[in-house]
């Protein structure tokens, strides 16, 4: 087998060393990962949500558990924009991190103020608008749902930023290739889903709900099935690059979303369990191409035969 | 979230023993994949149980003791749930993936004359390798340990073995003092025998009465507290507990239990 | 303790013994359990969905596994009603046991036709429609997807039948409470929910889908927090008693429906797992009733404190 | 789908041995939660091989022998994943959520004067206990079990034990015929000693050529098939097979392989 594989890929104009990302809220602002493998070697880091001034977030409790799975309402805690630029910024220069950003807002304003904010930044290399966070009321989920909303949303924010736009979708919806087309046709360069399914757990002793927040997101391998599906509905919908995202473990969970359709994929709940996790994706793929003797990366992608 | 150095790591680790020392309750000693002379007292571990996907998240469990010949490191852990179940049915020899040593542990420079160790069910791990640690610096901390009965009383024989004399208190007074932990406290205060700080560890209520004592009577507490936690190394922001800045308690903040604690000043904790 | 609890519960004006069912297409015809115990002593049982002819169904591979649940692609096979009312109806009589009928068409007509037949057969207790079953592409998703489609159908089958019509959900919406309140608008006496989310599982070394039919539905333990939020909203948006469906296992899990505001709830693939699961969970909620001193069911439904 | 008499059950079973007797095959004895007086040679069960929710579903395997006196029954596996994985590391005592006696097994009445056993890979079990039955009937079948190589050869000691001596086919030739099961039933039909009936269990293309074989042979056939099962006893519709009758094949229809098999007749089948 000699050669060794290309993982190398591009997205939305982006060229990566390798299709493997973190999932925004997962990986912190990645320094925590410091002891654990060099983050510099990820196809891309992406950071923590932001907003433009700093979020408290929900009251505990704000995980639980569930089989095969968790659910989160952090309410989208962030130390802001500025306090990012400032302080996580230059650390994951140094790293020499592919950086990509995801932001979100409470209001149209807030996005398009973030979008160029972060267009001057220095050290972004592309972004991901999350219209789908569906733990705080107001942090995305109408953005997410309405085709028309999130359509408008999109063109707006491109009008603001020359950076990559990448568009994190939630499933929470009837039709993802409906909005998947709606934001394509909007301008955004590539698309990352699934953000959290919308769940809920009971205390049935206290009667109460296990979040302080009632509902929270759904992440973690009980999500894959749907993600996948979504991956594939979604690069059949559309032309732009599709990230896949949802309960990988492994490398082998991360083919199911190329060979769907998918160009990349982000490593979420994962971290959480075994902090190598995305490293370890990176080169479980590498093995995998061996294995199946693949050279180039891309020959994997939308590979699936029905 | 305030900054600070990272200093832990991700590893197997093979059970060296696993033996239940009481009803439900399990010591296991574990071979450290970190290095022993990082971990502070009042620190934990996460620990994956299950090397499939349920239980999906590692658990915490506090620090007990160390025996850097061995290179090794024990947990006290009570089976409550299928992840410490799971964990009371691991044989010897196998390994396990251990993260640690993690959070911020008690300021053992704090400890004064007459330091005072309050531990409540399984709040013992944490306080143990404390008493450890000031032994070893030369303080005789006074020991209280708190449970419903006799039989929930844990470690009492262990903190003998380093000199240790640890009051009892109990609910039903099968054992000791006929109460709570404070009920002792509140003695001691009372009787002029105020202790020159309290590191306390166990359940949220005693734990909320034991720092209400210590600020009302001036004495400084450290309080480990503990969250449901996903990742335990900070990035989750799963964990958090209301805090406030001691100067400034109109600033109130969410610290990570895992990062910023697990173990906080009293006055920095806000109790909902 | 003293007095026994008293389980029962009124639903669609059916008084059924406990609030314990099974779901559709997960316990056959209810004769294969004959080994296990007396269906008689069901709240109710809700046979397999059934066509105005027989069919069937999708070419194998039918189902795989997945974390914590299973993907299935059936594709609605069943022996018609007429076989089922002339050979299976009987024997369920027979047993006494409180028969639901489940049905699909695949188109508005046979919906129609069907609830007819239905209405005049002798020994059936309620219908339940599945206008939300995602395997076969005509096979209801179009229905349960689109509130006015959904309560157009709802009341022509209303106007077709006087038997108590629980309405069958599909969880791949975008706002399940408008599916509800449309539902309950057109006449519906019952809301019953969730149906499968539609995922997706791929062989990463043939790259073919795991199931012929590519898609199928999710179902067990993994969709549980999906299915508890998706009850929890329903019951808030309308006023007809919800049953609670998705991942029960166990009473304690089947609890966290009730509280939620379900007035009963099915049990699926835990059946498949565990053949006396039904029943045990009308032994657990038993059980859980004394523990928590609660005398009448009804007492828990809607209980949850937020 | 056709009625049938439904007698199996659902109970724990103790694990009264679980070995390996080859590399990454186990013998596991089992203590019978069913009377034992139903199972019938080529019958299935399904086993829980976790309290746990994963693997969620419970795991097929075919009854491989019987033990009356001791009221066990053992099955034969391979590990191949997550749940045989599991099964294999389950100790002595323990006990199993055991379902069966599940599916219709070889018709024994067919076995005439001189029927014909072919074995593949992990087919062996449920053939195992067919020539155990046909012995005790005063018949003397002829066995012939395939493998890769030498050591996939399964139970050859044990069918000798039962007085059957077992013709082996490698594909690498490293015992007995060099080449496939179908190689030596060729030879044997070409040379005039054709069976009076085939029975036959073990992968997929093997059952498949075995079956056309017989068909053109015209000597009756039943083979052991799998599917993917969800439910094991009948109600979920996951495990059909495509199925034409034998006097009309225009009619087809998709079979359970759990209740109308695993044991078809090679002409009912229609392979994909
Ligand atoms: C920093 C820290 C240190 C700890 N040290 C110890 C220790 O030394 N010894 C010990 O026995 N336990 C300790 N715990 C608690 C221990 O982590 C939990 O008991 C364990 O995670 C329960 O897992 P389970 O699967 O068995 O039960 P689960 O099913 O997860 O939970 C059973 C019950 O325990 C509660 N619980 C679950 N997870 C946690 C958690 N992370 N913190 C608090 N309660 C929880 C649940 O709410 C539930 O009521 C510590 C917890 C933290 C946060
Ligand atoms: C009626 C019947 C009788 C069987 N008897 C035996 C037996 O006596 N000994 C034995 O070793 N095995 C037997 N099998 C196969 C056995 O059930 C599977 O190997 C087992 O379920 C695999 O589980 P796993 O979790 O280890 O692997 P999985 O991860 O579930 O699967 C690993 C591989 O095995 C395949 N597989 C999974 N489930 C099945 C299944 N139900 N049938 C066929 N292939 C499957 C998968 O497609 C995959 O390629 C039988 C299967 C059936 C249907
Ligand atoms: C604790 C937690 C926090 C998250 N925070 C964010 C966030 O801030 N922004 C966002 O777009 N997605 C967020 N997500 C969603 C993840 O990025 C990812 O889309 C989701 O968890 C599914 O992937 P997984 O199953 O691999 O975790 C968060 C997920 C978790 C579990
Ligand atoms: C194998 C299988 C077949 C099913 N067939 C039907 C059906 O015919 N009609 C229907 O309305 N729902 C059908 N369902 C959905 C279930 O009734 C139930 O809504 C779903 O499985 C979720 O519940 P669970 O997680 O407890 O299984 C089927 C589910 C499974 C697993
Ligand atoms: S447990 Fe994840 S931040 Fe504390
Ligand atoms: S496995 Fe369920 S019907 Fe055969």
């Amino acid at each position: 087998m000699g050669v060794k594989p290309d993982l190398s890929v591009e997205i939305a104009g982006l060229k990566l060393k390798n299709p493997v990302m973190t999932a925004s809220g997962t990986f912190g602002y990645g320094l925590e990962f410091e002891p654990f493998f060099d983050i510099g070697r990820l196809g891309a880091v992406v950071v923590k949500g932001l907003s433009l001034q700093p979020k408290a977030g929900n009251p505990p409790p704000r995980v639980v558990e569930t089989p095969a799975g968790m659910l989160n309402a952090i309410g989208l805690q962030n130390i802001g924009i500025d306090a990012f630029l400032e302080h996580k910024m230059p650390k994951l220069k140094e790293k020499n991190a592919t950086v990509i950003v995801n932001f979100f807002g409470n209001t149209a304003e807030e996005y398009l103020e973030l979008s160029r904010k972060l267009d001057e930044a220095e050290g972004v290399h592309a972004l991901e608008v999350n219209i789908s966070c569906p733990n705080v009321k107001a942090g995305g989920i109408v953005f997410g749902t309405d085709p028309t909303v999130a359509s408008k949303l999109v063109s707006d924010i491109k009008g603001c930023t020359s950076l990559p736009l990448i568009v994190k979708l939630s499933p929470n919806v009837t039709d993802i290739g409906l909005m998947a087309r709606a934001v394509e046709d909007a301008g955004a360069d590539a698309i990352s889903l699934i953000n959290t399914l919308t769940g809920m757990s009971i205390d049935i002793r206290t009667r109460r709900p296990r979040l302080a927040n009632v509902t929270g997101g759904l992440s973690g391998p009980a999500i894959r099935p749907v993600a996948v599906r979504m991956a594939w509905e979604a690069s059949k919908a559309v032309n732009i690059p599709i990230i896949g995202i949802g309960g990988i473990m492994s490398a082998e969970d991360a083919m199911e979303f190329v060979l769907a359709g998918a160009s990349a994929v982000q490593i979420g709940t994962a971290s959480f369990i075994n902090p190598t996790a995305a490293i370890d994706v990176v080169e479980g793929i590498e093995r995998y191409m061996i294995e199946e003797s693949v050279q180039h990366f891309s020959e994997l992608i939308a590979a699936l035969e029905t | 979230m305030s900054e600070r150095t990272i200093d832990y790591d991700n590893g197997p680790g093979k059970v060296l023993s696993n033996r239940e020392i009481a009803p439900d309750h399990f010591l296991m000693e574990l071979a450290a994949p970190f290095d022993l002379s990082r971990a502070r007292p009042g620190q934990f571990v996460m620990i994956r149980v299950s090397e499939g996907i349920t239980p999906v998240l590692r658990r915490p469990f506090g620090i007990c003791s160390m025996n850097k010949d061995r290179g090794s490191f024990t947990i006290l852990y009570r089976v409550v749930g299928p992840g410490t179940k799971i964990l009371s049915d691991i044989p010897e020899g196998l390994e396990l993936d251990i993260l640690g040593p993690l959070g911020r542990g008690f300021d053992v420079a704090l400890a004064g004359e007459a330091p005072l160790l309050i531990a409540g069910g399984v709040g013992v791990p944490p306080l143990f390798m404390l008493a450890a640690a000031l032994v070893k610096n030369g303080k005789k901390p006074e020991v209280i340990i708190g449970g419903r009965s006799a039989s929930d009383l844990l470690f009492v024989e262990e903190f003998k073995k380093i000199g240790l004399k640890a009051l009892a208190a109990t609910e039903d007074g099968s054992e000791g003092f006929k109460g709570y932990v404070t009920g002792i406290l509140e003695e001691m205060i009372s009787g002029g025998r105020a202790p020159s700080v309290i590191y306390s560890c166990g359940p949220g209520p005693m734990l909320k009465r034991v720092g209400e004592i210590a600020i009302e009577s001036g004495i400084a507490c450290q309080l480990s507290l503990e969250a449901v936690m996903a990742c335990g190394f900070g990035v989750c922001l799963g964990c958090v507990l209301k805090t406030c800045s001691i100067d400034r308690p109109d600033e109130t903040d969410y610290s990570r239990v895992c990062a910023e604690g697990p173990v906080f000043d009293a006055r920095e904790i806000i109790w909902e």
